[in-house]
């Protein structure tokens, strides 16, 4: 029974990755282009040791967006301003970083906070205005993510940008201190050979604590119980003793601090500064792979490397002449392909669930003569 | 709020004209616009009530205003829909890629039809799956972006004028005309410089002179829609769906197709706006062309309760502010005086309201923006450009309560399982 | 009778949901112009039967005969477009329209492209007249009180032209003179020519006012009498196949120690109506303090006070003697104030989450579900298990989610692990409803037991017969008030129900 | 110089003007030929680019944008027929993430040169540079990378500005010219402003200059927005303003449409002006009319000039200045509408060049 609901449950993003490469092929039949071969080229660029730290590259900020929006998914809040949130937190830890220089350990703690720090104040705003103004948090945030847009246009370039003759603004480049090292350790130890120009970035032992820590907040500690019936159930969290508001607003003060932390693993790694061109776009992605990993540490790991493979396999096409945005379409599909899957054979799930349980019944009403 | 809570015009009551609603509302209008005129007085500009600035509004009013209603519809139905964005961007490619192709009328239908397509995603995704609305709303919205540019690549190759970020220039615009006699008279007392009505005839200049067609079709979206959502039959059942499906349904209403109108509507309007941007505006396809307006047309949405004009107004202040800062960015400076002017009014009434404390509240924020517009020369352009949104949260945050969004909207449905 | 007199025939309806018969080869047979009541326990298929008679859902096999007619009913449409509508258990309306709104919905008189608004205002206003059922089309439906509403329910199908009308337990929420108003205009309805089917647990009404009678059990029907021919107490031993219980209190086991005092509790709501108005009470220890009312009548806001969800205006709260007034709901838990809410799914259940979940409701704070911040899984599922066995909760094991279970195991499941949690206190607000007679006397021996043990009970429900049968006291809340403090060996439902709808004139002692 | 597209490639190909490079290497060498060598070859004789490979990485848009990455590709382009070279190109993904990705793997690849298309390439240009010492990097929009393999071509947006400021101010009847940035806030477009002002108030001290921005950074949406700039220089056109120029990259198709809306409408007719190409000659034959001349970005100069440097095996590092004096900015003639005016016009430019006026490269106040 439990191994054929896990079976079901793997089944949904398996189907719906089948259905939406299918749709990318379809597409690139159309305009002409032999599907296999296009896939076949993203296979074998992406099987050696570099593209495999690339990948890691591109998933680890993408797994620290997916569990910053898992953590309001677990109370059914939307927090979609992740993008606005990891930005600003980035732009400020950049800016201490630079500016608050304290002995090894401490100057990397102090960048962290902050980026933590600022996330959650910049996610608190939106989760204040839901608790005291009743503003839904979906449109709060995405407000908020404009807005902090414009905060930074003009912190960055009136007060955090540092004097230089790039046109790239820049807050100044952390010193060492504040600096993770690489860990192509992991790689090289296996007798592979040592990725090219990208390294699997030291903040990869942050986003695995902070999975862990985040399985351990939400499914073992009373605090994640709270925060989980709040998301199921207000009504019976409330009667239960759980001031949904508070935890309305802990989570979006969790899930944005969560958020600060996004940018880091660039920050704090290879780009050492907050730039102009800082990535963007990874609060959006976040939402697709928290969507695609069912807010579960481990889906949200595995969807979160299958969107950086894609994207580390993507620059091959161009390379021969394929319009790599069809790999953003793929994605797009498998997003909207997994929630409808995990619909469907969450139906089944429950369904098989309940005529289990109405089975077990009639076993245990025909069997012993259990009465009141 | 400017609009009521809940759409009272089912009937005009027994036949006695509401004089003393149009009375109310012509005394408010004309305090307002007196008011105004000496603003700009005091603040040395004639932008806020010229009818270039007022033109501008509203043309850069009716994209986020069809956005809105797209959303107006689809939420009406019981469907929240986020991916507007990714539905105008479909509308800006297909209204570019038709009217680049066919002429301007055809972009309007196929931005439309565009629009639609990505509409029926979201309807199959929610209504037929019972997806999670904002999820799918996303997935669209990354849908479109990445579809678009792949559309691009493929279709606007080198030697069309055209790349992947943008499209060959669109020959021709969509019609624009001057109203026949009252244009070019409004401009007569514009061009005056009176006190007062020179600034009423630069407003209404504004509605009169050079106006698209697609500007007038956009505008009437919104009578039209009050009139579908709230006196026909069809409209009944569409709201039905999204205050209590499950009533509807008990009643013979097909609740997932009306839920498929709502959302194809919503698609077909978000698109119709990205059309708009494109065959009215620009001239021509650009990625990224759409910047935001569609999760502005939801903050219109919101801001104006999910009533037609409600939403015509959250729109237009956005189109407004804009205008004023794209065509003369030290205007903005003024609208600093008019809002503490008019917070000023809100606390009077406040006051007579004998709500003390909201009074005072907006008291102090009136007295913040007076320093502000007294203490600088300009606005910052990065506070300019959040203007929009900073107003959308302002406007939640005080009137949320009193805001009434549809009560089934966001809640999937399934037919036979009622709560 | 001919074939012809017949308004409906079903004819060997079966229906299956996922585990469960529904309806079993169910038959019935309705004449023209008779006011047919089907009786039955909870989950007996009475709504499934009639909803696929509306069209709702589609038989798996079976026949639909309407005046002597095969239907195929594939939606409600369908039904309605035979002159049949439903009253449901559940009201069907929304909230932000108008009356005529609701009314016309899906039937809409039309004038060119519009609505014909001033048709179907003069027509809902001609029907209320004719039925005595008058209400004004222009009220938005969230104003309106709950008979009110049935009424508008009434209105929707005659505006329709139905004249095969069936009501699912249309007096459910009704006080007794609404009930009385209710069947005064079902029998003019019958007069004009209109056949009813009426759902019913109430077998006093059920007696007077059906020409008919349908008894059905366990997804089947048993028997179809007059009642002419049968008395109550034989129409409940064929509902339940057996005698009927009664909650019935031995001695007094009242204590002098009060347990739970509440002092002069005001409570307003935003707009400034007030929700509960001074109202004072107290339980003692070994008592059951039982609260009468109309639903609505400030029952669930004193609940709410009581459990620190809202913070009235003024008044105290006293368990055992500390005041609680300021504590949250949390602390009000670990003091010993245990609670079975109102309404088991909105309040008392998580139904996606596995039953030992459920079972740490209200206990998340205290061993054996916890040790310090982390979750104690296994004290929790021990605690589960120990819930479980004792209470009866029939589940195949503890990790299957709450909505597995039937509605009754899953009142079981949240008395039993209130009781379990030795409350000083416990608040039952309607704590059989909607569960079958087995399960209800259960309960009512679990809430006996506790009280000779010591524990003050208050509790609400609507049931009068429960209200009656277990309370040490009675009070009766009208408006936000306590407004009768009355004797239930003493009382009659007809007595209370006057008290209730506040005709009643008797202050408060 | 008249500078129509054929025009400044030769001048600048047969001149031998120098692009006068900043110390910022450190290098002994203080000039670089930016002319493209005379090797306008014959048929016959063997192309002297065979088997040199060159990488190009584009910025996001990549090619077909009808601006920066167009005219770098342009650029390219002419290498190719001239020279015969093999070239690979990528581009950056929407995000703008892979950037250096991608010149990594150019480098990869094997080509010898590879040239970066824009100013955010530079942190990946730095990284992938010093990974590669023995390949050669220029990155365009870029001075800020001191390496000995990698040269920085930025150009005197400021200078060219100041050509068009004159034009605007000489045609103006008003008195009154406009400028429309896309993106304010990193630098590069108040270049532009600058020296646009500093241009049109040499001719007319007392011009009025209306300026408005469409987005500050890191917000670009300003460079995307037709339909802004559209409304931004209507109303600027209303204000009497009767020439403005715009930096705002694809928004600028809203400048053109407004100019000839407004002129159509109003019946006397205003100007716009262009940027970084010629785009009298990349708009629609509709709006040619309204485009009084352009200030030219000579990216594929730059782009040209690298690989012609390249080949003849004169790596320059350092920043290599593509100004007025190497014709590396200037001004576009084709419609004729400034042969009134070149007289004036180059007059100006002979001032700059000589260094007699010096342009400044932020706007006063
Ligand atoms: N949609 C459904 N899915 C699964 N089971 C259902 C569904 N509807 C009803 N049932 C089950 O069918 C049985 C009959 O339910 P029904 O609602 O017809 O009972 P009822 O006689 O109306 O009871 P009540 O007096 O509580 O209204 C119950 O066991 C119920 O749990
Ligand atoms: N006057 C109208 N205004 C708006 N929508 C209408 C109007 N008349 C019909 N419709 C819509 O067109 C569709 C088909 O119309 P038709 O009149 O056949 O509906 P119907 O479902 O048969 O309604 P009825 O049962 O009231 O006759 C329906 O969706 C209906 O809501
Ligand atoms: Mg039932
Ligand atoms: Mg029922």
């Amino acid at each position: 029974m439990k191994v054929g609901n896990l079976f079901l449950s793997l089944l949904a993003p398996i189907s719906a990755i089948i259905f939406s490469l299918a749709v990318g092929a379809l597409v690139l039949l159309i305009v002409g282009i032999d599907p296999i071969d296009a896939f076949g080229q993203m296979v074998t660029f992406s099987a050696d040791s570099t593209s495999l730290a690339s990948s890691i590259n591109k998933a680890v900020p993408l797994y620290v967006s997916a569990v910053a929006v898992a953590i309001g998914f677990q109370m059914n809040m939307f927090n979609i301003g992740v993008e606005g949130q990891y930005l600003i937190a980035a732009m400020f830890a950049g800016w201490v970083g630079t500016n608050v220089v304290l002995w090894g350990p401490l100057h990397i703690t102090a960048i962290i906070l902050t980026a933590v720090v600022v996330g959650a104040i910049w996610a608190g705003i939106a989760g204040a205005l839901k608790v005291t103004r009743g503003v839904n948090e979906v449109i709060s945030t995405i407000m908020l993510n404009f807005i902090a847009f414009s905060v930074i246009a003009y912190l960055l370039a009136n007060r955090f940008a540092v004097e230089s003759t790039s046109l790239n603004l820049s807050t100044g480049k952390l010193p060492e201190s504040g600096l993770l090292p690489d860990l192509n350790f992991l790689i090289t130890m296996f007798g592979f050979a040592e990725p090219r120009g990208i390294a699997i970035p030291g903040f990869l032992v942050i986003a695995v604590l902070l999975g862990i820590g985040y399985y351990v907040l939400v499914w073992r500690t009373r605090f994640g119980f709270d925060l989980r019936i709040s998301g199921m159930n207000p009504g019976s969290a409330r009667m239960s003793g759980v001031n949904p508001k508070k935890m309305i607003f802990y989570t979006m003060l969790i899930s944005g601090g969560v958020a600060g932390l996004v940018g880091l693993s660039t920050l704090v790694g290879k780009l050492g500064a907050y730039t102009q061109d800082f990535p963007r776009g990874i609060g959006f992605a976040g939402i697709a792979v928290a969507l695609l990993g069912r807010n579960h540490p481990i889906g949200m790991a595995l969807g979160a490397l299958l969107f950086g493979v894609m994207d580390r396999a993507a620059l091959v096409l161009k390379l021969e002449g394929i319009p790599e945005e069809i790999v953003v379409i793929i994605q797009g599909v498998i997003v909207l392909a997994v929630v409808v899957a995990y619909e469907i054979f969450g139906r089944i799930i429950a369904r098989r669930e309940v005529r289990a349980a109405a089975d077990a019944l009639e076993n245990l009403d025909t069997g012993a003569g259990v009465t009141a | 709020m400017t609009a009521d809570l809940h759409e009272p015009m089912v009937e005009a009551k027994n036949g006695s004209f509401k004089w003393s609603r149009w009375g109310r509302f012509l005394a408010i209008f004309v305090v307002a616009m007196i008011a105004l005129s000496a603003i700009q007085e005091v603040a040395g500009t004639t932008q806020l009530t010229s009818s270039g600035t007022w033109g501008a509004a509203l043309r850069l009013t009716v994209p986020i205003l069809l956005a809105g209603l797209g959303g107006l519809y689809s939420e009406r139905a019981g469907v929240v829909n986020i991916g507007l964005e990714g539905m105008m961007i479909a509308g800006t490619w297909f209204g570019a890629w038709a009217g680049w192709q066919y002429g301007p009328w055809w972009g309007v239908v196929l931005g439309v039809v565009g629009g639609a397509g990505f509409g029926l995603i979201h309807a199959i995704a929610t209504v037929t799956f019972g997806v999670d609305q904002i999820v799918s709303g996303v997935a669209i919205n990354l849908l479109a972006a990445g579809a678009m540019r792949f559309l691009s690549v493929v279709t606007y190759t080198i030697g069309t004028g055209g790349g992947a970020t943008q499209s060959p220039r669109i020959q021709d615009f969509i019609q624009t005309f001057d109203v026949p006699l009252l244009s070019p008279f409004l401009q007569s007392i514009e061009d005056k410089s009176w006190f007062f009505f020179s600034d009423i005839a630069g407003i209404l200049g504004g509605f009169t002179t050079t106006v698209s067609w697609l500007t007038v079709i956009g505008l009437l979206a919104v009578p039209v829609s009050s009139w579908l959502l709230w006196r026909t039959a069809w409209g009944l059942r569409l709201r039905s769906v999204g205050e209590n499906p499950w009533a509807a349904e008990s009643l013979g209403v097909p609740v997932l197709r009306m839920k498929y109108w709502g959302v194809l509507i919503s698609g077909g309007l978000a698109g119709l706006g990205g059309a708009y941007l494109v065959l009215v505006q620009a001239g021509i396809y650009r990625e990224g062309q759409t910047g935001g307006r569609g999760f502005i047309g939801l903050g219109a949405l919101i801001f104006g309760n999910w009533i037609p004009a409600g939403v015509l107004a959250g729109a237009g202040l956005f189109g407004y502010a804009d205008a004023l800062r794209l065509r003369q960015a030290t205007a903005v400076h003024a609208l600093l005086l008019l809002i503490a002017v008019g917070l000023v009014a809100f606390a009077l009434w406040k006051v007579y309201k004998k709500s003390y404390g909201s009074a005072g509240s907006m008291a102090v924020f009136a007295i913040l923006f007076f320093l502000w517009w007294l203490t600088t020369d300009e606005v910052p352009t990065e506070v300019v450009t959040a203007t929009p949104y900073i107003a959308t949260l302002l406007v939640l945050s005080l009137a949320s309560q009193r805001l009434r969004m549809p009560a089934a909207d966001g809640i999937p449905y399934r037919k036979g399982e009622s709560h | 009778m001919t074939e012809n007199d017949r308004a409906v025939e079903l004819v060997d309806i079966t229906k299956t949901f996922p585990g469960v018969i529904a309806n079993d080869n169910v038959n019935l047979s309705v004449g023209l112009a008779e006011i047919h009541a089907i009786v039955g326990e909870n989950g007996a298929g009475k709504s499934t039967l009639m909803n696929m008679l509306y069209g709702m859902i589609v038989p798996d096999s079976g026949e639909i005969r309407v005046r002597g007619e095969v239907e195929h009913f594939r939606s409600p449409k369908d039904a309605i477009d035979h002159g049949i509508g439903m009253v449901h258990q559940h009201f069907m309306l929304a909230d932000n329209f108008t009356v005529l709104e609701n009314i016309v919905l899906g039937f809409e008189p039309r004038s060119g492209l519009t609505i014909d608004f001033k048709e179907a205002r003069e027509k809902i206003i001609d029907l209320g007249s004719r039925y005595g059922m008058t209400i004004d089309p222009n009220t938005l439906v969230e104003h309106l009180s709950v008979g009110q509403r049935q009424r508008v329910e009434i209105l929707k199908v005659l505006f329709r032209g139905a004249s095969i009308l069936i009501l699912d337990e249309p007096t459910a929420v009704l006080v007794p003179q609404e009930v009385d108003e209710l069947f005064a205009n079902l029998k003019v309805l019958r007069d004009n020519g209109v056949t009813l089917i009426f759902i019913s647990h109430k077998l006093d009404e059920v007696l007077s006012v059906a020409d008919s009678i349908t008894v059905m059990r366990g997804g089947k029907t048993v028997a179809n009498v007059l009642p002419s021919d049968v008395d109550a107490g034989q129409l409940a031993e064929l509902m339940v196949g057996s005698e009927l219980p009664v909650p019935e209190t031995t001695d007094s086991t009242v204590t002098d120690t009060v347990a739970l005092r509440v002092e002069g509790i005001t409570h307003r709501s935003p707009d400034g109506r007030t929700l509960l108005d001074d109202v004072s009470l107290s339980i003692h220890n070994g008592e059951i303090v039982g609260i009468a009312g109309v639903e609505g009548n400030g029952q669930s806001e004193l609940i709410d006070a009581l459990m620190g969800v809202i913070r009235p205006d003024a008044g105290s709260v006293e368990l055992d003697g500390t005041d609680i007034s300021q504590d949250s709901t949390m602390k009000r838990h670990e003091l010993g104030l245990g609670i079975i809410p109102e309404d088991r799914h909105r309040q008392g259940l998580l139904l996606n989450a596995p039953l030992w979940e459920n079972v740490m409701l209200g206990h998340q704070s205290q061993p054996p579900f916890v040790k310090g911040p982390f979750i104690d899984m296994k004290g929790a599922k021990s605690a589960t298990e120990a819930v479980v066995d004792r209470f009866d909760v029939k589940t195949p094991n503890i990790n299957v989610p709450a909505l597995a279970l039937s509605g009754g195991n899953q009142q079981k499941l949240i008395v039993g692990k209130e009781m379990m949690a030795n409350p000083n206190v416990l608040i039952a607000a309607h704590p059989t409803r909607g569960i079958d007679v087995g399960a209800q006397a259960a309960i009512w021996d679990e809430l006996r037991d506790a009280r000779r043990a010591g524990l003050a009970v208050l509790l609400i429900s609507a049931d009068l017969d429960e209200l009656i049968g277990l309370s040490d006291t009675l009070l009766v809340i009208f408006d936000g008030k306590i407004v009768a403090s009355l004797n239930p060996a003493e009382v009659t439902p007809e007595i209370l129900g006057s008290y209730m709808t506040g005709v009643g004139q008797e202050v408060a002692s | 110089s008249s500078s129509s597209d054929d025009d400044t490639t030769t001048t600048a190909a047969s001149g031998g003007d120098t692009a006068t490079t900043t110390e910022a290497s450190g290098d002994d060498t203080p000039t670089t030929t930016a002319a493209a060598a005379e090797t306008t070859t014959t048929a016959a004789e063997a192309m002297p680019g065979e088997g040199v490979s060159v990488g190009m990485a584009f910025d996001i848009g990549g090619r077909g944008d009808q601006s920066f990455n167009d005219s770098a590709a342009a650029g390219l382009e002419k290498a190719i027929t001239d020279y015969g070279i093999d070239t690979t190109e990528l581009e950056a993904d929407a995000g703008g993430e892979n950037r250096e990705e991608n010149l990594r793997l150019l480098a990869e690849a094997g080509n010898q040169l590879l040239i970066a298309v824009g100013f955010a390439f530079a942190e990946g240009v730095t990284n992938v540079a010093t990974d590669f010492p023995d390949t050669f990097f220029g990155i365009i929009d870029d001075g800020s990378i001191d390496l000995p393999n990698v040269a920085g071509l930025v150009f005197a947006e400021h200078e060219g500005s100041a050509l068009v400021g004159a034009a605007a101010a000489l045609k103006s009847e008003s008195g009154t010219i406009g400028f429309i940035g896309g993106v304010s806030g990193f630098g590069l477009i108040e270049k532009f402003q600058a020296g646009y002002e500093f241009g049109a108030q040499q001719i007319n001290p007392d011009i009025e200059i209306l300026v408005t921005y469409l987005s500050a950074a890191p917000d670009f949406a300003g460079f995307n927005d037709p339909a802004k700039a559209t409304e931004s220089a209507l109303g600027m056109y209303d204000e009497g303003a009767d020439v403005i120029y715009h930096a705002a990259g694809g928004s600028g198709a809203g400048l053109f449409e407004a100019a000839k809306s407004f002129s159509e409408s109003s019946s006397s007719k205003v100007w716009a002006i262009g940027v970084d190409s010629d785009q009298y000659n990349t708009v629609d034959p509709a709006v040619q009319e309204f485009i009084l001349t352009s200030m030219i970005k000579r990216v594929d100069v730059s782009v040209y000039t690298t690989i012609t440097n390249f080949l003849e095996d004169n790596k320059q590092s350092g920043v290599l200045v593509f100004d007025l004096a190497a014709d590396g900015v200037g001004y576009s003639t084709s419609g004729g509408f400034v042969d009134d005016i070149v007289d004036q016009l180059d007059a100006l430019r002979e001032q700059i060049v000589t260094g007699e006026l010096e342009v400044p490269t932020e706007p006063a106040g």
